[in-house]
């Protein structure tokens, strides 16, 4: 249990340090080093929870699941792996002279309070924290949207912190719906508690229940970017430092899909209609597709991706949304897998851009050749996160075709037509990027790439096969949300 | 069962909840910022004193903490704010005429019927009052939103944003009796940094568009021009 | 014994082909009120030619000289697979009907590629004919042998000869089509009028006459001989499916005898319809040989499908 | 015994791709190789010296690349060793790899039908790793890295490997998408030039599609079995309904990547713009493992087969044998030529694979053997003399630097062995006797000539049209390849590059095609081997053999029955020896009449110029005129006038373009489609914030009007 309260007092120190001293140099370093010391935190949570199982903590406040620690160590992991490309990038960043000291210090130390927020996100018990955690990771990020300053940036903060502020508090009707019908055979105080709400799912108030359930979904969908609620989603990703983005789509959208997930169960232990499941598949299908359908229109690589990334958050909802055992599955290893490979991509598009000295795609050209590695990476997470194999991504979409053709087979053309078009929309931009020849002035940056190869190589051996503990606790969670596991 | 037969506290709580709604309504027909802001405060201090009711008549002390936070932040703090801002880019002397005011009252009142209707499912579980509570909350929410997609002023979006909040607040007060202290405590928190935040876009804002007229915010589309 | 009669009837074709050209000429001058030359006078020309000295074009490669050779010797390979005289050849059991088609396509081939070897206008125009020609005329020929190879429900074509002769005489609407489809694919493929006028020098009509251009000497002889075997070849093949009569099946030295007569006189029959045929008609123009020859296609189709429908047994 | 040659054959493939990835870091590797050489140089002196040789630092990149190539060719060899055995042994080998999904490992099963084509993509892929070294050596390091070349080449023979030994669908489509990747990056290898962008896309797009529908089709029947593994699937109990779904499905998938009319569009894109080995392993064996795929999956997995689906794949195989050789015919550049009659040839295993189906479906077991051992051994044929085929043209490029046969000619005299070794793919490709190509269509007439016992009408008269079609093809691949091989190799040289072309030094670069045309020469004449072999298939999976396939000794070839029809290519090859012996030793007997070598004739006009030779559109105009509505052809003759009053004329300019139609038919409107659709949507987001607050508004009030 101390390892939960370190994995939430690290980033806090860090928060508090940065503010003071986040402009000196080598700030990037230390930076690094607090989320290493934070991943070995998890880590160490981590292997509690494989030998001891589910841990709640004394107090009730935390409970560390099999449904949420591997999306912990995953969080941390992407904030390690990100902030290590973060350091030579923000130098560069600052070399070019568009970053002052107090940005600096704001960036480095909401960075820690972004991370605190999604480890509180995931780690808390109590519905409600949960919401306040959600809506500080907005309130974390928004200025970074729009740290420089540009009209652009400051736009894409102001709609990012209306739209998510106004669908973060739908998110809090319903919870308050939720803790109204938990007091109704709970007692006041505990009444948000997950493990005591999810014990006496079964009595709770259905009617109430589901209309919680719709601005629930309302509210934290937004965050996760379905569609029609999306539209925040490629402003914010594109205007913002390209860790921002990296970490964005990484975890801040994966945590949102969680907190859903979790009132699901609520609402499915509730009331047996699949009124919840229906709504998912409904939005994930349909920001499935238009997501992949915009990915044709684009021009700005940031957009491009953060298109793809609503895609592929739409088909994990839609998998969630099917329920059973093999979809769920596959929407746990994809949530891994996509947040894993996006992080990666996001690291080559930074390093891509600062090379174009442009996001605009039509400036990037012929990566391979200016700057191989970047290039290559750009490529090689491209094909993965199109779903080719052997990489991850996709095992899962595999998966989720299957689960589909077996339960809604009508439902699979549309699928098949979604990842043709998101697919042929990607590679038609990615392709003139990373081939031909190299252009006129043009040079390599200072990129370190060790991010990149070790993510791509990970979505590589889940792709390959799953490692048992890992099986293990996707089969736990199988079980928790879905009450049946695929093995 | 009619109002007669219910104590004085549901009887405060339900002219209180239609207080509120009435406030709601006021600032969704309201053109001019100043008064916008004002009926604002106004909402405000009626939640605090339905919170202090609560406080009083269920003896729950810390509701008391939730009614001073609120009479800070919503009543003193967030239109202070507002309020300097409009005069600082004086708005305060243009009227923004709404492009179909009736249609808006309209929709504003359908609304409310439709909060109702919304959370019919669940009378025979509750009693009215809660019934009432959560309905006219769900209004102020709805109204809320109505208001920002109405208004063009930035200004008034942080209105309708608050006011959303207040909605909420108005439900969990007294639908639920409050939060559990924490939630409280961390809603507020947000609320007030929310508010920081507000000031900080206001100066970007104006510095990158010099106005506050939300409409002009639309460099990011997807539109062919 | 059977291998004996097989070489003997395969050496008999080729001798006899000459012949049966000469002949074919003899009745041609005779119709058109000229004076005829000999019905020996191929062989003359034949021998003729094998004693002059071949000139080869500097352009030409090896593939040049050795083009007549492959060409006539695939020929006769062909020839070997029909039965002439006597049925029950144990050569037409080691190469089928398909199989002679394809010896005619093989020395086509060669017969293509040498015409432009050398590397005029001449021969690329003349292969280019023959190709395009013979790729319509193939498939025609195929589904007229297709006809009876399922009748006889064999591919071996002295079987199926057998089969019909035993059959008696059965009036089939199939055979009726396939006998057109085989007669006029035969005038396209041995080069005769309407289609190619093996008697022309004018550049812009000739098609087999425009890839030998180069060729001389025993070169020029082999390709003639060649194609005097093919004509006969055809000759044979029309006699024999349709008419098989007189063929001898045991290899009697009367009964050979008496085949031998028999196919002769067919054959001489056919030499004189052909000569009529050629007296009447004139040639078309190259790009009426496209619906002449899809005509024979569809026959042949029409043949396949009304045996299949209508004949066979269920 | 047998699987661990199997397992050697994947493993080795990787290891020459990893091998090859090692390219980057030559400098490091040579240190340490040098080091270790350091440690023991005890050895015998020239192996000593040799080695120096070989570890300096020019020699030592290419030594590097012939060890890649030597790792490829030995995979191919254990291919080779592990087809034959599994074929001879007529066992099935099952195992499992801890690999995939915690509750799936891969599954592998070695049996008949994968060692068959394992043993084609072996002798492929020994043919390429012979090749390689000499043609790589052309490319600069800088330019064109070997190490992508290397590590994709490896990476795609192991995807086309492990997808033969795949037994689960999991690891199938694994197996599947390696292999297409892997492939796309090398057809993106040259990647500088934009039509291998724009065709590795149009690949990489269609073998996605291709893939997802085959994914479906297994979907189906998993949603009716247990499990992913075949032996479940082929347990699963479906209607006729959701069968022909699968079926089709998969017919989709496998036939985008074979390449069957009209979804082959990508083929005569992608095949040329590769390197000519890897045009050859896609052409040649790409293609089979489509066409595995293809009966795995409806012999094997699907229970039981419908006539109608014979008829599907017949009508499909006609259409497509028959436009892939028009379309072909009419292609001047020599690879996509090739990559067009690849496109003929899988039409023609399809069709007999129809025949098959239809036989099979109407109770005929053995009749539907024979078209399967037709099917197969047609698509051996194809393996070899169309991986000859690119190879050779690999050699003319590498030589004259072109692919336009129109800027060809005379290079018999040039290149002689090229010359000799492409005349006898050439000869095989157009099923002329003696040859491998021949044998095989001969099986597909006589498959056709069955119908007889057939009693459904529409199949009685069906299958007569489709053999007509057949014939045609034949003699239209003949006139095809009449024109390749004259344009090409005789006449005169068209271009200065043909000119100076030289014969090929290098060793391996002969040797490969003289392997393959080896066996296309030994195939037509002992067709008993193979047909043994694909026997052992046949018996085992569709249950039943060929009843007497050597009733008259193994010289012969009696297929049905020896009564009903024969062939001895043997015998045949004899006759052909004795005659053309005969005749030649009696006329060249006499020496006053030895060969006299003179000018062309010109018609006393002077000069036969090479302009004046036929060209490839001259060549075949006849065709265009005859099957005109086949192409969409755009003809322009344009006059430069000149002179008093624009008389006379000084310059014609001919341009022809030739299209396929599949194009504005089917793939310009979904292009177009998706981008209106995208076009509209992307209306959806105006920029304006109010408008976003408004769908966030109106969603809400719809889902709680929905619930409520």
């Amino acid at each position: 249990m101390i390892a939960a309260y370190l994995v939430l007092l690290i980033p806090f120190i860090g928060i508090v340090f940065f503010a003071i001293a986040g402009h000196k140099t080598d700030m990037g370093k230390f930076n690094i080093w607090l989320n290493a010391v934070c991943l070995l935190a998890t880590v160490w949570l981590a292997v509690n929870v494989l030998n001891i199982g589910t841990i709640l903590s004394p107090n009730k406040a935390f409970l560390i699941d099999p449904f949420n620690v591997y999306l912990i160590v995953l969080t941390a992991f992407v904030g390690f792996t990100t902030s290590i490309f973060s350091s030579p990038y923000m130098a560069h960043e600052k070399e070019l002279g568009k970053l002052t000291d107090n940005r600096l210090k704001l960036y480095y130390s909401m960075y820690q309070g972004f991370m605190l927020a999604m480890y509180l996100v995931l780690t808390t018990n109590n519905m409600g924290i949960m919401w306040v955690a959600m809506e500080g990771a907005t309130l974390a990020t928004v200025l970074l949207v729009s740290l420089y300053r540009t009209p652009e940036s400051i736009e894409a903060a102001w709609k990012y912190f209306i739209l998510c502020g106004v669908g973060i508090a739908q998110a809090l009707f319903g919870t308050i719906l939720l803790y109204y019908a938990a007091v109704q055979i709970g007692d006041g105080e505990n009444a948000l508690l997950w493990s005591v709400l999810y014990e006496n799912a079964a009595h709770l108030n259905p009617e109430i229940l589901q209309i919680a359930f719709v601005f629930l979904l309302i509210g934290y969908g937004t965050k996760i970017g379905l569609v029609p609620l999306h539209n925040w989603l490629p402003d914010a990703h594109s205007e913002g430092p390209t860790p921002m983005s990296a970490v964005l789509s990484g975890l801040l959208l994966n945590d949102a899909l969680y907190a859903v997930v979790r009132n699901k169960m609520l609402v499915d232990g509730a009331s047996h209609n699949n009124m919840a499941g229906y709504l998912m598949m409904g939005f994930g299908l349909l920001s499935f597709l238009v997501g992949a359908l915009f990915l044709h229109r684009q021009k700005d690589i940031k957009r491009l991706f953060s298109y793809s990334s609503i895609e592929h958050m739409g088909m994990m909802t839609f998998a969630f949304g099917i329920g059973g055992p093999m979809a769920t599955f596959a929407a746990l290893l994809h949530m891994t897998v996509h947040s894993l490979t996006k992080s990666a991509i996001f690291v080559t598009v930074g390093h891509a851009s600062q090379v174009a000295g442009s996001q605009s795609m039509g400036k990037i050209r012929g990566l391979i050749k200016t700057q191989p590695k970047v290039g290559w990476g750009l490529l090689i997470g491209t094909i993965a996160i199109a779903g080719f194999p052997p990489f991850g991504v996709f095992t899962s979409e595999f998966l989720v075709l299957l689960a589909t053709m077996h339960g809604y087979p009508w439902l699979a053309p549309l699928l098949l037509l979604g990842i043709g078009i998101a697919f042929a929309g990607l590679f038609r931009h990615i392709q003139p990027m990373v081939y031909g020849d190299k252009p006129e002035g043009q040079l390599p940056v200072k990129a370190n790439l060790w991010p990149v190869i070790i993510h791509l190589g990970l979505v590589l051996w889940l792709g390959l096969a799953i490692p048992s503990f890992l099986a293990h606790w996707f089969s736990q969670a199988t079980l928790l949300i879905s009450g049946s596991t695929p093995l | 069962m009619n109002i007669e037969q219910t104590d004085f506290y549901t009887q405060a709580i339900l002219s209180m909840a239609a207080l509120v709604g009435l406030t709601s309504f006021l600032m969704l027909g309201q053109g001019r910022l100043l008064r916008l802001i004002f009926v604002f405060a106004l909402q405000g201090l009626l939640l605090t004193l339905t919170t202090a009711l609560a406080a009083y008549s269920l003896d729950n002390p810390h509701l008391y903490i939730s009614a001073a936070l609120t009479l800070v932040l919503k009543v003193l703090f967030v239109p202070w704010m507002l309020r300097r801002e409009v005069l600082l880019m004086n708005m305060h002397r243009d009227v923004q005429a709404l492009a179909n005011k009736t249609t808006v009252m309209l929709g504003g009142a359908s609304l409310m019927v439709f909060s109702y209707y919304v959370l019919h499912p669940i009378v025979q579980t509750t009693s009215p009052v809660m019934l009432n509570a959560l309905a006219v909350s769900l209004s102020v929410v709805l109204l809320g939103m109505l208001l920002m997609i109405s208004h063009r002023q930035a200004v008034a979006h942080v209105v309708g944003f608050m006011s959303i909040e207040n909605g909420l607040f108005f439900a969990a007060i007294v639908a639920t009796k409050g939060m559990p202290m924490v939630v409280e405590l961390g809603v507020a928190f947000d609320v007030l940094v929310a508010a920081v935040l507000f000031g900080i876009f206001f100066l970007h804002i104006r510095t990158s568009i010099d106005s506050l007229d939300v409409d002009l915010l639309n460099r990011l589309n997807e539109v062919d021009k | 014994m059977n291998w004996l009669i097989a070489i003997l009837q395969t050496t008999l074709f080729v001798v006899l082909a000459p012949l049966l050209a000469g002949w074919l000429k003899w009745c041609k001058c005779h119709l058109q009120n000229r004076k005829a030359p000999s019905l020996l006078q191929p062989y003359r020309d034949l021998i003729k030619l094998t004693k002059k000295q071949p000139v080869v074009s500097e352009q030409a490669s090896w593939l040049f000289i050795k083009a007549p050779y492959i060409i006539f010797s695939a020929t006769v390979l062909a020839a070997t697979v029909v039965p002439l005289i006597a049925v029950d050849l144990p050569t037409s059991a080691s190469a089928d009907v398909i199989v002679m088609v394809g010896f005619f396509a093989f020395a086509r081939f060669f017969l293509a590629l040498a015409g432009l070897d050398v590397g005029t206008a001449f021969g690329g125009m003349g292969s280019s004919r023959e190709m395009t020609i013979s790729s319509l005329a193939e498939p025609a020929m195929l589904m007229a042998v297709f006809t009876l190879t399922m009748t006889a429900s064999t591919t071996n074509l002295s079987g199926a000869i057998a089969h019909v002769l035993h059959e008696g005489l059965v009036l089939r609407p199939s055979f009726v089509f396939a006998l057109f489809a085989l007669i006029l694919v035969a005038i396209a493929e041995t080069g005769r009028v309407p289609v190619d006028n093996p008697a022309t020098h004018l550049e812009l009509t000739m098609i087999h006459e425009a890839m030998i251009l180069e060729f001389s000497g025993r070169h020029l002889a082999l390709i003639e001989w060649a194609s005097q075997l093919k004509l006969m070849l055809y000759g044979v093949l029309i006699a024999n499916i349709f008419f098989p009569w007189g063929i001898a099946e045991s290899f009697g030295a009367s009964a050979l005898g008496y085949g031998l007569l028999a196919i002769l006189g067919k054959l001489m029959l056919l030499a004189v319809f052909l000569a009529i045929a050629e007296t009447l008609v004139a040639k078309m123009r190259l790009f009426r040989v496209q619906e002449y020859l899809s005509f024979a296609y569809l026959l042949g189709l029409l043949g396949m499908l009304s045996h299949i429908i209508l004949e066979a047994s269920r | 015994m047998i699987l661990l040659s199997a397992y050697s054959a994947v493993l080795l493939s990787f290891a020459s791709g990893l091998l090859a990835l090692l390219m980057n870091q030559r400098l490091m590797l040579l240190a340490i190789s040098q080091a270790a050489f350091k440690k023991f140089n005890s050895g015998g002196g020239r192996f000593q010296t040799w080695l120096t040789g070989q570890l300096g630092e020019q020699q030592f990149p290419v030594f590097l690349k012939q060890a890649v190539f030597a790792l490829l060719g030995l995979s191919g060899l254990f291919a080779v060793i592990a087809g034959l055995a599994v074929l001879l042994s007529k066992g099935v080998i099952t195992d499992q790899i801890p690999l995939g999904l915690p509750w799936l490992p891969w599954h592998i099963r070695f049996d008949g039908l994968s060692g068959f084509f394992y043993l084609i993509i072996g002798i492929a892929v020994c043919a390429v790793s012979l090749y390689g070294p000499g043609y790589v050596s052309s490319y600069q390091e800088n330019q064109h890295p070997f190490a992508a070349l290397g590590l994709f080449t490896g990476l795609f023979v192991a995807g086309m490997l492990l997808v033969l030994l795949a037994d689960d669908a999991f690891m199938f489509m694994i197996a599947w998408e390696m292999m297409s990747v892997a492939s796309y990056f090398l057809v993106a290898f040259q990647h500088e030039n934009p039509a291998n962008r724009r065709a590795a896309f149009l690949y990489l797009l269609m073998a996605e599609v291709g893939a997802l529908a085959i994914i479906l089709a297994y979907g189906v029947l998993a949603s009716f079995a247990d499990g992913f593994t075949f032996d479940a699937l082929r347990e699963s109990k479906l209607s006729v309904t959701w069968a022909s779904i699968a079926f089709v499905l998969a017919l989709l998938g496998f036939g985008m990547k074979a390449g069957v009319v009209p979804v082959h569009v990508w083929l005569p894109e992608a095949h040329p713009v590769a390197p000519s080995h890897i045009s050859a392993l896609m052409s040649g064996v790409m293609l089979k493992v489509a066409l595995y795929g293809l009966i795995r999956f409806s012999f094997d997995l699907l229970s039981e087969v419908h006539w109608q689906w014979g008829v599907v794949l017949l009508v499909l195989g006609t259409v497509s044998a028959l436009g892939g050789i028009l379309y072909a015919m009419m292609q001047p550049n020599l690879k996509r030529l090739l990559a067009y009659s690849s496109v003929e040839n899988i039409g023609i295993i399809f069709m007999v694979l129809g025949l098959s189906m239809i036989f099979m479906a109407n109770g005929h077991p053995q009749l539907a053997a024979l078209g399967f051992l037709a099917a197969l051994f047609h698509a051996f044929n194809h393996a070899l003399f169309k991986n000859l085929l690119f190879l050779g043209a690999g050699i003319l490029h590498h030589q004259t630097h072109e692919l336009n046969i129109d800027m060809m000619g005379g290079l018999i005299k040039k290149m002689p062995k090229t010359s000799f070794l492409f005349l006898i793919g050439c000869m095989s490709i157009s099923s002329l006797p003696l040859f491998n190509g021949f044998v095989s269509e001969w099986l597909a007439f006589q498959t056709a000539l069955q119908v007889d016992v057939l009693d459904n009408g529409v199949l009685r008269s069906l299958i007569p049209v489709s053999a007509a079609a057949l014939a045609l093809t034949a003699a239209l691949a003949a006139a095809c390849f009449v024109k390749v091989f004259g344009l090409i190799f005789l006449g005169q040289a068209r271009s200065r590059n043909s000119e100076k072309a030289q014969e090929v030094q290098d060793k391996g670069m002969l040797a490969a095609p003289a392997l393959l045309a080896g066996l296309c020469f030994l195939l037509g004449i002992f067709p008993g081997i193979a047909i043994h072999l694909i026997n052992n298939v046949a018996g085992q999976l569709l249950g039943q053999t060929l009843p007497n396939d050597s009733a008259l000794g193994w010289l012969w070839l009696a297929p049905v029955s020896a009564e009903q029809a024969s062939y001895s290519p043997p015998l045949v090859l004899i006759g052909a020896l004795i005659a053309g012996c005969v005749s030649f030793w009696y006329l060249r007997r006499n020496p006053a009449t030895a060969i006299r070598s003179a000018a062309t004739w010109d018609c006393g006009f002077g000069g036969v110029s090479p302009r004046m030779q036929y060209s490839s559109s001259a060549f075949t105009m006849p065709f265009r005129r005859i099957f005109a509505k086949v192409w969409i052809i755009d003809e322009q003759i344009k006059k430069d006038l000149q002179g008093a009053l624009d008389q006379d004329v000084a310059a014609v300019h001919y341009q022809l373009h030739i299209q396929d139609h599949s194009w504005p038919l089917i793939y310009m409107p979904i292009a177009q489609g998706v981008n209106t659709v995208a076009k509209q949507v992307g209306r959806i987001q105006t920029g304006n914030i109010r408008t976003y607050l408004g769908y966030s508004f109106a969603t809400l009030l719809l889902l709680l009007w929905v619930i409520s």
